[in-house]
Order: structure tokens, then sequence, then C-alpha cells
């Protein structure tokens, strides 16, 4: 073996600004924290918002503009990675801005739990700005693995200790499996490195069959990460058993992460075999949206629910990818990110509903919500409709962007598979909404009220789904101009 | 190179061997006359009063689980310190980082208190 | 003499191995845990051969990190399985069950 | 001078006031309903605008406004307004106004939310019907789902849920097909602008296709048979004022895309598939008005008498092409489609009328069977005549609107075939036959039993109410002139796009 | 032929190494007997042979003819195994020890790191020893065995990462061609506290006193091995005292320059010293240690084990941490004459 001197050249660390600030501040919030007693652990949180919020500006500051390159060309800066960062942020923050109240009541309110948070985050800031398969695993292994930690977080609690497990187990299946694929894609085309293995797979296409039972596996891998059918059975049981903060965090930073994991890897990776992928894409697409809706249907467990539905909207965003463009990528990541702020909406009612000793677990137990509080039925009336894409709310957009790309490229069949199976999602949406509004509450308790700052957030949040439902231009247009398109 | 390394599997081979040629020698030679009593677990003169492969205590998982880190945290140092003097100071400033993040870990450990055993 | 054929087929088996141990087994966590490690020594094997095939370091700095992240890896599910075990009394994959639906 | 706008002003006017109004919520109702009074009565004279310096001259989109809005995606905010559209507009915020009265006392229950819904509605049906870009129009097609949704399922009858998730998922799922065909369009058409999809040069199967899609919309919404199914039930549950928009509005929504996008966009495939169409019409009025016959609940007549008579309005519309093709030319299309859209207005007040009435008995007897009535003039002498006008009018009578609509387009039928008017026709029969039963025997006769003998007879507010919709009931049967002419020039452009007459 | 000629040199030299070494365990468990006794001012075995010198062999075969019992409910397999997993990397570590220069019998870059290997598999025997017996206190001895030596074992790899980095190779040789000079230029100076610390987890990994906790007979009777008789207890017991060796081995290649006279290079002793061969030097080093260990022995009481767990954390990883991040100071500014 010939040993070359390796170049030890000063990275620019500018770059990477981003992840730098997280990765300092989740060691600031992990000593503070250390050394805070009980009773400031108001500290931690303000302290983990702070870093959040730096971050997203840092990365559209640091990001947004021509791509470059550095750590010996295994990171890349560019404009996606700018919004994706912004993005992982932005719901990272909302998500703890959720929890605390909840972790509060139950005792969980730790500093471990924003530190977990905050590196997880941070996994997810380096798959997207990975350029390397050592990056890519990186971010997706120090993602998942604190993720892990967090569903298991309420470790007296059985049912958070079991779904931490499986979780565990699938997801270090998946792992294995992409691995296993990416040591093989390393082996056809002899480099790590994204762009090299995107020329090699231009030049040599779908003839090297290690190249392609490669790309295969890592689209198994990809799936599970995703949560796409049939790689979704951690889903249910990990919404279900994690503390809903932790449903909540799961449901959408990582799922902006898998958008990013999804590019980066068979987008700019394995782009030139898009023809190769793209017909098992559009088998985990179908088969996300029959499997998904059909089978929240049959749910009564709200969180269960959100989790086949949210198997379900992987389906749409795969529908992004299939196209292979531009278009359709930026197309999945709008429906990413705003999948995000409904999911966190969603579960965001559900931590709003419960109190100490009392999970808001069943749909039935949104009954009458209107009668309650008027304020946060209207919420769940714009989630709800925005996740089954009513336009005049963000969700609607999500879907037209991806069916576009689809019927761009030819696909119409599929765009109209994807519709009938939107309208069966319909179904148990607005199941959830004839609870909140048809039916009169059980009982004649006083609404369950939560602090005036969960109220608000929630508030918030519904505007927002509301907001960029009427004017969803600025957020499109970000996430086409991190692809370079423009439209006409 | 490689060859290098072929006493090092006789050598194991030998030690194998050699443990077994010890026991074999063991169970020919001494007498064997096993009886209940003679088979039961020692338990200081007592019947045994419960299963031993009891609950132990957590913090030896606790003990595994940092080694587990702390081993594989060395075995970055190994490389790095062999080839020092080519990598430079970016070599050194990445190690600095490393070991800084590992030890903050440990403190965390610390303050925590899985390294108590009181 | 062993050719990168042969480091591959290896490499597959164990790689095999390891998810028929996951899907097969039904007793032991642990065991479950040891099958993913499997998995894991799988790709290491495939990675250092075709390191060794293409003359090519990457593929051995890439084991070094997976070893690394397996161990970080156990570590989280040991602590998982303890905390399981806390809360069921038992390791067994077959008591996973308390959520249906 | 009203450019750039006035239609704004109407969508959003009612919309910010619907929000408004759910703000003030539930603790002085009476605060709540003049409020949502002003609003819709304000919207309604804001509307007034369209209709005089409306320029009958022409088939140009007038009142225009066109902003960015989707920038991203070639999306325009584009509104503006024709023959075809305007007086659908005045329509809606006419109706807005009765039911917002019609809902004074009888809804107790959360009236700021009722009221709210009610008005939001009214701004999305004015911008569904003032949208000039696909997306746009898609927008508020869709939007109009949730205010409806909520209005049936929380106010509505016994059996409420099932009606509104039905009614919400058969809409959805035809209209979700049309955005998928709007996406196609826009492909080849290089942008979302409505007009600018006119007049595509489209392969044949690649119309029949987006034909299919927006029938599945249309269709649903109109509704023909045989995806009416979800109509008797959302009338049956919903409250008064939910049927009355329903039918008078909403409905119309279909026959007004059929003109908007199914004819004028695909021209070629509607002629292909016109006589699916119009055995899907002539099935609706024939079939349907016998079913309505035999109706037992008075709402679930009415609304299956909707059925029959919008079947009229999809037989017109879809009648030009065998009257041109039997050497009618434009005077002869010009009549079907005249006809479709006149029986579209007509239908609006009828409908209404109708509704309101049932409303009011229901309001004071709990029960919509026609078994449980008998004898109401006795009782209610002002509302016995009300009921009767517009029984007639809804049988088609001559002199009420309802004549006007049927009996052009029966006249335009005979010029592409007998047998269609023939069997359009017996909807005389069949109309009267079931308007003026169900008159009979609730109406007339002996009083049947106490409660109907405890009755009283309408208030000031009911009076109001219905004197309004008599008056335009008669207006338009007696002087339908100004309504037509107001139509003409956007018929006549419409029937030469797709004809080439 | 070529490759069994090769093979019957290779196994020639293990046998000339492994025999002295059994000879070096059998009496160092005289030895230590007799030096213990000596500093407790009593005699120790003096009857079998000359002064005793024979007793190691009475007690091996007294070892060999006593009864090999295997407990009802052991798994009999891993109870016969553990042994073996014992045993085995005790000998075979010595593969990559240069005893004197050039006096080695696999010479790899990789040494070190052999070597850590080797002993860190040793802990294998401990546990599935403890757990085949199926006993109490043999799990517990297991528990506390493999927790100490597992923790110790951290402070030790982080000492020779800085042997390594002072030394710059993984190569035994290397390491103490690198310290080629008398015993100032040895690494125990600069690497002193490291030294300190790999001698104290040296002793800790092997399970003696001061940290004999493992089979503290006062609590838990013997430990891991308390159902093994017989031979399989001899092989554990010479597997115990094949690792003191080693481990005072590898601290003489380690810190103490290997086969270097410790006047090496010095004016006048250095030539004074150049005619005794390097494999004295090598085993005087190491006796020095193999004495140490009697001498804790006989001298320090036994640590509880919280104070071991916690000298082991708290006390010796920090250091060797500190004198990492100090050894980088001293190897970026070039101290002193060593670096």
């Amino acid at each position: 073996m010939t040993v070359d001197t390796p170049d030890f050249v000063m990275p620019d660390f500018s770059l990477a600004l981003p992840e730098i600030w997280m990765l300092l501040m989740a060691c600031v919030v992990l000593v503070v924290d250390l050394y805070s007693k009980d009773d400031r652990r108001g500290m931690t949180f303000m302290l983990t918002q702070f870093t959040l919020v730096v971050a997203g500006v840092l990365a559209i500051t640091t990001h947004w503009g021509e791509p470059a390159v550095t750590f010996s060309g295994t990171y890349v800066s560019d404009s996606l990675a700018g919004i994706l960062k912004a993005a992982i942020a932005g719901l990272g923050f909302l998500s703890f801005a959720y929890c605390r109240d909840y972790l509060e009541e139950r005792g969980l309110l730790k500093g471990e739990y924003f530190v977990l948070g905050l590196f997880s985050l941070l996994g997810m800031m380096i798959l997207a700005s990975a350029h390397n398969l050592l990056t890519v695993y990186l971010g997706l292994e120090l993602l998942a693995l604190t993720l892990y930690a967090m569903v298991a977080f309420n470790r007296d609690n059985l049912q958070a200790t079991e779904a931490g497990m499986k979780y565990f187990v699938l997801g270090a299946i998946a792992s294995g499996i992409l691995l296993y694929g990416m040591s093989l894609i390393y082996g056809a085309t002899g480099s790590l490195d994204l762009a090299e293995i995107a020329a090699y797979a231009g030049d040599q296409g779908a003839n090297d069959w290690l190249l392609i039972l490669g790309m295969t596996m890592v689209v198994v891998g990809v799936a599970f990460k995703f949560g796409a059918v049939p790689f979704h059975t951690w889903m249910p049981d990990v919404y279900q058993g994690a503390p809903a903060t932790v449903a909540l965090f799961a449901s959408t930073a990582p799922k902006v992460a898998a958008v990013a994991l999804f590019i980066r890897l068979l987008g700019e990776g394995l782009g030139p075999v898009h023809d190769q992928w793209q017909p098992m894409i559009i088998m985990l697409a179908i088969a996300s949206l029959v499997v998904g809706n059909l089978a929240a249907l049959a749910q009564t467990n709200i969180k269960r629910m959100l989790a086949y539905s949210t198997a379900s909207h992987v389906g749409f965003i795969l529908l992004g990818f299939i196209a292979g463009t531009a278009e359709g990528y930026s197309a999945a990541l709008f429906y990413a990110i705003t999948y995000g702020l409904m999911s966190a909406g969603a579960f965001g009612l559900i931590i709003l509903l419960s109190h100490r000793g009392f999970e808001a677990e069943n749909i039935s137990d949104f009954k009458g919500l209107n009668d309650r509080s008027p304020v946060m039925a209207l919420i769940m009336l714009l989630l709800m409709f925005s996740m089954t894409g009513i336009p005049g709310t963000v969700g609607f957009y999500a879907k037209w962007l991806v069916l576009k790309s689809v019927v761009d490229v030819g696909l119409v069949w599929l765009a109209v598979f994807a519709v009938v199976f939107a309208v069966i999602g319909a179904f148990y949406y607005l199941r959830v909404l004839k609870f909140v509004y048809f039916d009169k509450p059980e009982t004649e308790e006083a609404p369950q009220g939560g602090s005036m700052a969960m109220r608000g957030l929630l508030v918030a949040n519904g505007i927002a789904v509301l907001l960029l439902g009427i004017f969803p231009d600025s957020l499109i247009s970000a996430c086409m101009a991190a692809f370079g398109v423009s439209y006409g | 190179m490689l060859e290098n390394y072929l006493p090092i599997l006789v050598f194991i081979i030998f030690g194998l061997l050699f443990g077994m040629v010890f026991l074999v020698a063991g169970f020919l030679l001494a007498p064997s006359k096993p009886d209940a009593e003679k088979l039961s677990p020692y338990e200081c003169g007592f019947e045994a009063f419960e299963d031993s492969r009891m609950k132990f205590d957590v913090r030896y998982y606790l003990v595994a689980i940092l080694f587990i880190i702390f081993d594989l945290e060395i075995a970055f140092l190994f490389p790095w310190a062999i080839v020092l003097d080519d990598i430079g100071m970016f070599g050194i400033l990445s190690m600095a980082l490393f070991i800084g993040l590992l030890l903050i870990g440990f403190l965390y450990e610390w303050k925590k208190g899985a390294l108590e055993w009181e | 003499m062993i050719g990168l054929a042969d480091y591959l087929v290896l490499g597959a088996l164990l790689f095999s191995l390891g998810v028929a141990g996951i899907f097969i087994n039904r007793k032991n966590l642990i065991v479950l845990l040891m099958c993913l490690e499997l998995i894991l020594l799988a790709v290491n094997m495939n990675f250092i051969a075709f390191s060794a095939y293409l003359q090519d370091f990457a593929g051995q700095i890439f084991v070094f990190f997976i070893l690394t992240v397996a161990a970080a890896e156990a570590a989280i599910g040991l602590a998982i399985v303890v905390a399981l075990f806390r809360n069921r009394g038992s390791i067994n994959v077959g008591d996973l069950d308390s959520m249906k639906g | 001078m009203f450019d750039g706008w006035l239609l704004s002003l109407l969508i959003w006017l009612p919309i910010l006031g619907g929000v408004a109004v759910m703000v003030l919520g539930d603790s002085a109702p009476d605060r709540v309903r003049w409020t949502a009074l002003g609003v819709a009565l304000v919207t309604f004279l804001a509307s007034l605008p369209l209709w005089f310096g409306f320029d009958a001259g022409t088939h140009e989109m007038q009142f225009v406004e066109h902003r960015e809005w989707v920038a991203a995606l070639g999306v325009y905010y584009h509104l503006g307004v024709d023959g075809i559209s305007m007086p659908l507009i005045i329509l809606t915020t006419f109706c807005t106004v009765l039911v917002v009265i019609a809902g004074w006392e009888v809804i107790q229950y959360k009236p700021s939310q009722y009221l709210a819904a009610f008005l939001i509605m009214e701004g999305i049906m004015v911008g569904v019907f003032s949208a000039l870009d696909a997306i746009l129009f898609y927008v508020f097609f869709e939007a109009m789902l949730v205010p409806m949704f909520l209005i049936i399922g929380i106010w509505g009858g016994a059996n409420r849920i099932y009606a509104t998730i039905k009614f919400f998922l058969y809409t959805f799922l035809g209209s979700v097909l049309m955005l998928v065909a709007v996406i196609y369009l826009r492909l080849q058409a290089g942008s979302f602008g409505i007009l600018d999809m006119h007049g595509l040069d489209l392969g044949l199967t690649a119309q029949v296709l987006i034909f299919l899609a927006f029938l599945g919309a249309f269709a649903v919404k109109v509704p023909m048979w045989p995806v009416h199914t979800w109509l008797p039930d959302a009338h049956v549950e919903a409250p008064t004022g939910g049927s009355v928009i329903l039918a008078a509005i909403m409905l119309k929504i279909g026959g007004y895309g059929f003109l908007r996008f199914s004819l004028p966009i695909t021209p070629e495939a509607s002629m292909t598939l016109d006589w699916l169409i119009i055995l899907m019409s002539l099935v609706a009025v024939a079939y349907i008005g016998l079913v309505a016959m035999v109706q037992k609940d008075m709402k679930k007549l009415i609304a299956y008498s909707s059925i029959a008579h919008m079947g009229f309005v999809t037989l017109g519309f879809f009648l030009i092409f065998q009257i041109v093709a039997n050497g009618g030319g434009e005077d002869g299309g010009l009549l079907a489609l005249q006809g479709g859209m006149v029986q579209m207005i007509s239908h609006g007040f009828i409908s209404a009328a109708m509704f309101l009435c049932v409303g009011v008995l229901y309001d004071r007897m709990h029960s919509r069977q026609i078994a449980d009535y008998g004898g109401v003039i006795n009782t209610m002498p002002w509302f016995g005549a009300f009921f009767v006008l517009f029984a007639m009018a809804n049988a088609g009578l001559p002199g009420t609107s309802g004549f006007v609509g049927e009996f052009m387009v029966i006249l335009a039928a005979f010029q592409a075939n007998f047998w269609y008017a023939f069997v359009a026709g017996t909807t005389l029969i069949l109309g009267a036959a079931y308007s003026l039963w169900m008159v009979k025997r609730v109406v007339f006769g002996e009083v049947a039993n106490d409660n109907v003998a405890k009755l009283e007879d309408v208030n000031r507010r009911e009076v109001l109410v219905l004197g309004l919709l008599a008056v335009m009931v008669l207006w338009i049967g007696l002087w339908p002139a100004p309504l037509v002419e107001v139509m003409e020039p956007s018929l006549l452009n419409l029937l030469q796009q797709v004809t080439g007459v | 032929m070529a490759v069994f000629t090769e093979l019957f040199w290779i196994t020639l030299k293990i046998v000339a190494l492994v025999v002295p070494l059994f000879l070096a365990v059998a009496y160092l468990t005289y030895a230590e007997r007799r030096v213990i006794g000596a500093m407790q001012d009593r005699r120790g075995p003096n009857r079998v042979g000359y002064q005793g010198l024979l007793q190691p062999f009475a007690d091996a075969l007294k070892l060999i003819m006593k009864e090999i019992s295997i407990p009802s409910n052991a798994n009999r397999v891993l109870f016969v195994v553990a042994p073996l997993l014992a045993i085995m990397p005790a000998l075979a570590a010595w593969a990559v020890i240069p005893v004197a220069e050039g006096w080695v019998i696999a010479d790899i870059n990789a040494g070190l790191l052999y070597v850590l290997a080797m002993t860190s598999l040793g802990v294998y025997g401990i546990i599935i020893a403890g757990w085949a017996s199926n006993s109490k206190y043999a799990l517990l001895g297991t528990l506390r065995a493999s927790a100490q030596v597992v923790s110790y074992e951290i402070a030790m790899g982080f000492a020779l990462v800085g042997v390594l980095m002072a030394a710059g190779s993984m190569n035994l040789g290397q390491i103490i061609t690198a310290q080629e000079g008398g015993i100032f230029s040895w690494f125990w100076l600069p690497l002193l506290p490291l030294f300190l610390v790999y001698w104290i987890s040296g002793v800790a990994e092997t399970n003696r006193a001061p940290f004999d906790v493992a089979e503290g007979e006062s609590e838990i009777v013997a430990g891991f091995h308390v159902e093994y008789s017989g031979t399989s207890f001899a092989v554990f017991f010479l597997a115990e005292y094949a690792n003191m060796i080693l481990i005072s081995a590898i601290a003489a290649v380690m810190f103490l320059g290997g086969w270097y006279s410790p006047f090496h290079g010095w004016p006048l002793l250095g030539p004074m010293f150049d005619w005794v061969p390097g494999i004295v030097w090598f085993l005087l080093k190491t006796c020095f240690f193999i004495f140490c260990y009697l001498w804790f022995r006989a001298t320090f009481p036994r640590y509880r084990y919280d104070q071991i767990m916690r000298l082991g954390w708290k006390v010796l990883i920090p250091v060797t941490v500190v004198w990492l991040i100090v050894l980088t100071i001293f190897i970026v500014t070039g101290f002193g004459p060593w670096f």
C-alpha cells in the first residue's frame, strides 16, 4: 500500500460556522446545566433557544451563495445547506419551545434533554452539509443515537423505554444496511466523495452491478430513516411510547434531515443513476401512501394516528424525489419543512391537553374541544386541514408542489393515485375534527389551560400555517433558490 | 509485512494448546469421583438460597459502557500519537478539540456521580 | 491466495448472519445487540477489503469511525436495555408488546 | 373606477368581518348578529356597483385585478368578472344577507362561529367566481369546503356527522383530480391563467382526460346523477342557512366551472362526450324528479328537486354542440347557454326560498316530515301564500323565474333532438307534481294536529327575507331581459370559442 | 517446505521463550512466598529441596493430581474454555516483547496495539469463568474483577499513548531505541506521571494486592475462580503470574529503556558496562518490577472497592489526560533532551 503523505491543509473553518457554534454551545449548555440548581433549568432552556436562533441566522449567512467545499472535500457549504440548517434550527426551536411545561410537570425537565436535542440537531446539520459518505454517516448517527436516547428519556416509563428499544434496534439495522450499501458503493467507485461517486456513476451508470446493489441498500436505509412503508414499523410505537415532546421533536426536524440525507446521498451522489432508483422510490411512495393512510384510519390513539399519517406524508415527500429534478427536490424540501410545522402544532395540542397523570392519547380525548377552547379548536382545524392539503393552509402548497414535480416528468397516473389517497387520508383528519367540533365534551372539566406561553405558541403556530398558506411565496422561493431553480 | 504476523498466530495457537494440554493432563491424571454435594455451587456451607445469576448493580453496566467509549477514544489517540510530527498544528488542534469534548463528557459523568461507588 | 471476492463473501455472510440473527432471535435483547454489532463488523470487513484492494486509505478511516459509532451505539443500546429491564423485568424480545395498534 | 380593488373588497371584507365576528365571541350574541348583518349588508351594497358599473357590451373581463402572488410558481392574484360570473356574485352577496337574517334567533349555539362561517364562506365564494387564475380558483374552490363542513357538522341535524363527512369527501375527491389536470395544463399553457388555458391546442386524449378530471370536480358540485348522493344527506342535516347557501350558490359553482373550464379548455372532448353529460342531465331531470315525488322529508324533496333543476343547467350547456351541428347556429346555441345560466340564477332564488320556508316550519315544529303537517294555511296565512308562490316557481309556472330558464332550455333542446326536449319537458309535469303535491299536503286541507293549530304566522324578519326573494323570483320571471343581456356577450364569446360558429 | 521450516523455527523460538517463562512463573510463586516471608520476618517454604527450591514443582504436581470438579449448574463448555482464554493472551503477548536488541519473535509495527489487545482479551477469561461457574461468589468476583480491569485499562491506555507520542512508533523495538541512552534518557523521567499511572494500573490489571478485591478471600472467598480446582485452577494461577511478569516486562520496555544499560552513552560508566548483554539489563529491570509486586503485597492493606474505582477514574485518568496535554506542549516546543 502506498502511503501518501497526507496534505494537512488548514480547512476553512468559517464555512462550518453553524456546526461549530452548535457544538460549542451544546457543550456550554451541558456544563452550565451541570453547575446549575434544579430550579434554574430555565436558564438551560433559554440558552438552548438562544443557541438555535443564532444557529439559524448563522446557517443562512454562512451558507447562502456560491457553493464551497472544505475539510478535504467532506463538507460542503451551499444554499441548500443553508436553508436546510435554518429549517432544522427553526423546527428545533419550535420543538423545544413546546416541551418546557410538559417536561416540568413530569419531572423530566433536565438539562440532558436539551443537550441531547442540540446534539441531535447538530447531527442533522452535519448531514445537511455532507459531501462525503463519511460525513453522511457521522451526521446520521449523531442524529439517530441521540434520538434513541431521547425517546427513552422517560426511563421509568415502560412504554417509553420499549419504544426506545424498538427504535434503537430498527434504526441500527437501518444504519447497518445503509452502511453496507455505502461500503459497496465505495468498492465500486473507489471513493467516498459524493462528487467523485457521481462522476463515476455518470460514467459507468447502471453497468456496475456493485454500485447498483449498493444503491439499493442505501435506498432501503434511507427509507428506514424516513419511515417509509414497509420500513415504517418503528414509527407508531415511537410516537406512542415516547414522551409527547420527543415525538414532536422526532416528527419535525429529523424529517428535514431525512430530506437532506436523500438529496445528498441519492440526489447528488447517485443522481446519475436516477433511473435506477426511481422505480424503488415509486414503490416506496405508493406503499407509504396506501398503508399510511389506510392504517391511520383504524387508529384510536392519536399519536399512532399521527405516526401513520406521517408515513403517508413521507409518501408525498418521496413523490418529490421521484422526479429527480431540482424542482422535485425543492418540493420535497418544502413539504418536509411545512410538515414539520404542522406536526409540531398537532403534537403541541396533544401536549397542551395533557397534564400530569393524564396523557391526551386517544382521539376521543379531544371531544368537545370547541366548547372548551374555541381558539385551540380552530388551530386544530387549521392543522388538520393543512395536513389534508386544503388550500388556504400551507399543506396545500406542499402537496401541490410535489404533485407538480411528478406531473412535470410525465407521471400523471402517480399524481392521480396520490391525490386519491390524499382524499382517503382526509377521512381520519376529519374524524379528529369531528371530535373537536361536533361532539360534546365528556366531562364538564374546565378547559385544560396550559400556560399563556404554550397557548401563545400554538396560536403562532396556527397562524404560521395559515399565513404560509396564503402567502407561501417567500418560503417556496427560498426552497427553490436553494437548488438554483427559478420559475419561468 | 503480513509474514511478520505468522509467529503471532503460531504463538496464539501455542498458548491455547498449552492450556489444553494442562487441562487434559488434569482430567486424565486426577481422580474423578463427583457427587451431588461436591458439585453444588459454593455457598459457605449453606444450600444455595437463590439462583446465582442474580441482578447486580447497574453501575457495573455503567463502567462497561464508559469503558467502551473511553477505550475507543484511546484508539483514536494511537494513530495520532504516531504521526504527531507530521500533522503539525492542525493535527494538534484537532486532537485538542477531541480531548476537549472527551473531557466535557468526563466532567459530566463525574458531576452526575457515575463514578461514585458508595 | 485470498482475493477480494473472498473477503466480500465473508462480509456478506457476516451481514446475513447478523440480519438473520435479528429476525430469528426472539428471546434475548442482548443477542440482538450482538447481531447489530455483527452487521457493523461485516461492513468493516467490506471496507477493509475494498480499501486494500483499491490501495486507498479512506476505507480504513471509515472503519475507524464505524468502530467508534458502534461503541456509542452499543452504549446507548445497553443503556436502553437496562432501563427497559428495570421497567419490565425481562429482556425478552417477545415481551416488547405493550403497544399495539 | 372600481378596477383593481372592488373584487378584492368583496372577497376580503366578509372574510375579515367573519374573523372579527369570531373574535367577538358568544358573550354578547346580539352584538355579534348585528355586526354580521352589517358586514353582510355592506358587502352586498359594495357588490351593487358590479351590476350598475358593468359594461354589457363586451365579453372582456371587467373589474380586473392582477397582482403577483406566488411569484416563485407563476401564480397570480388575478381577479375579474364577465357576464357569466357577475350575476353569480351578486346572487352570493344577496343570499348571504338573507342567511344572516334567517339565522337570527334560530341559532343559539355558538352564533359567532355560525355567522363567521357564513361570512367567510361568502368571501370565498366570491373568490371562486372572480378568480381568473386556475390556482387561485382552486384555492377558493377547496377552501369553501371548510366552513361548509363545520356548518353542517356543528349546527346540523341528528345524522350530521355522516352527512358532513360524506359531503366533504365527495367534493374533495372530485376537486383534487382537477388539481392534477390544472398542473398538467400549466405545462401546456405556460401559465396558470384560466384565460390562457382557453383554446389550447391539446390532443383529444389529453382533452378527454382533462375533461374527465374537471367533470369529477364539477359534476360532484352540481351535483349530477350519479354522484349526487351526498346532496340529499347534506341538505337534510344542514341548518337552514347551510341548505340555502348550498343550494343557492355552491351548486352553481359546478355549473360555473363547466362554463369557465370544461367547455373552453377542452372543447373537442366536450363535443365528444356531450352525450354523456346530456344523458346524465336527462336522468337527473326525469329520474330524480320521480325520486323527489316519493320523499317524505320536505328538505329531501327540495334537495332532489334541486338536482333535477340543475340537470337543466348542464343539459343547456352541453346541448350547444348538437344544436350547432343541426344548423342551429349562434342563436340556438346562445339560447341553450342562456337558458342554463338563467336557470342557475333562478334556482338560486327559488331553492333558497324553498329551504327558508321549510326552515320557518322547522323552527316552529322541529319536524320536516310532510306527514306532520297539514292545513298550515289556516294558522299561517301569510306563510302559506309565500310557500305556494315559491312552489309554483319551483314547478316552473310562467311568470316566475323558474319558467324562464326551463323554457329556454327546452326550446333549445328541440333544435338538438326532439327526444331530449321531450324528456326535459317531463319536468314540467314532474316538477308540478312533487312541488304542488307537497304544498297541498302541507299547506292546504284541515289542520292536521294540535301542533299545527298552535303555529304562529311568519314574523317581520321572516317576511322580510321571503318577501325579498319573492320579488327576485317575480322580477326574473316577468322581466328577464336585463339579466339575459348582461350575460349575452360573454356567452356568445364562449359559444364561438367552443363551437367555432 | 519453506513454510514448515519457518514454522519449525518459530516454534523453536517460542519454546525458547516459554520454557524460561514457565520457570520464571514457577519460581515467582516461590519467590513471592520467600520474599514476603522475609519481609514479615518468617521463612516461607523451605522443606522441599534445598531451601524449598523444589516447592513449585511439588505444588504443580499436587495441582495436577487434584480432582477437577465441574459444578452441576455450570455451563460446562464455557467453564472449561475460560482458563484457556486466560492463559492464551498472557503467553501470546510475549510474541512482540523484545527481550534484547533484535531478540523478538514477531517484529511488527503494531506491537503496542497487539500487546494492548492481548491484555484486554484476558478479561474474557475472567468474565466467562465467573459466568460459567454459576455461583454467586464467582459472579461477584467476576463483576468486580472485570469492572476493575476495564477501568484501569483506560488509564493504562492513556499512559501508553504518552509513550507513543514520545517514541513516534508502535513497534516495541523502536520504542526502546527511541530511549537510547542512560537512565535519564529513558521515558520514565519525562513521562513520570504516566509511568506511575501505568505501573499502578498494571498492578490493578493483574488483580494483585492492594487491588485484589476481586478475589478478596475474606469477602467472596476466591472470586471468579472459586469453583475451579486442580489443573483448571492451575491454569488461572499460571495466567495471573504470567501476566505479572508480562506487565513488568512491558514496563521495562516502555519506560525503562528495555535492553539499554542505565549508563548507556555516558562518558565513563557507559563503556564500563558495555560487555553486559542487553538481556541482562532487561531481565534486571523486569525483576525490579516483579519485586515491587511482592513488596506491595507485603506492605499495603487492601483497598476498598469504591476506593479502587475512585482511584482509577478520578485520579489516574485525569492525571494522564493532563500529562498528555503537557506532553503535547513539550513536543511542540521541543522541550528538554527527549523530544
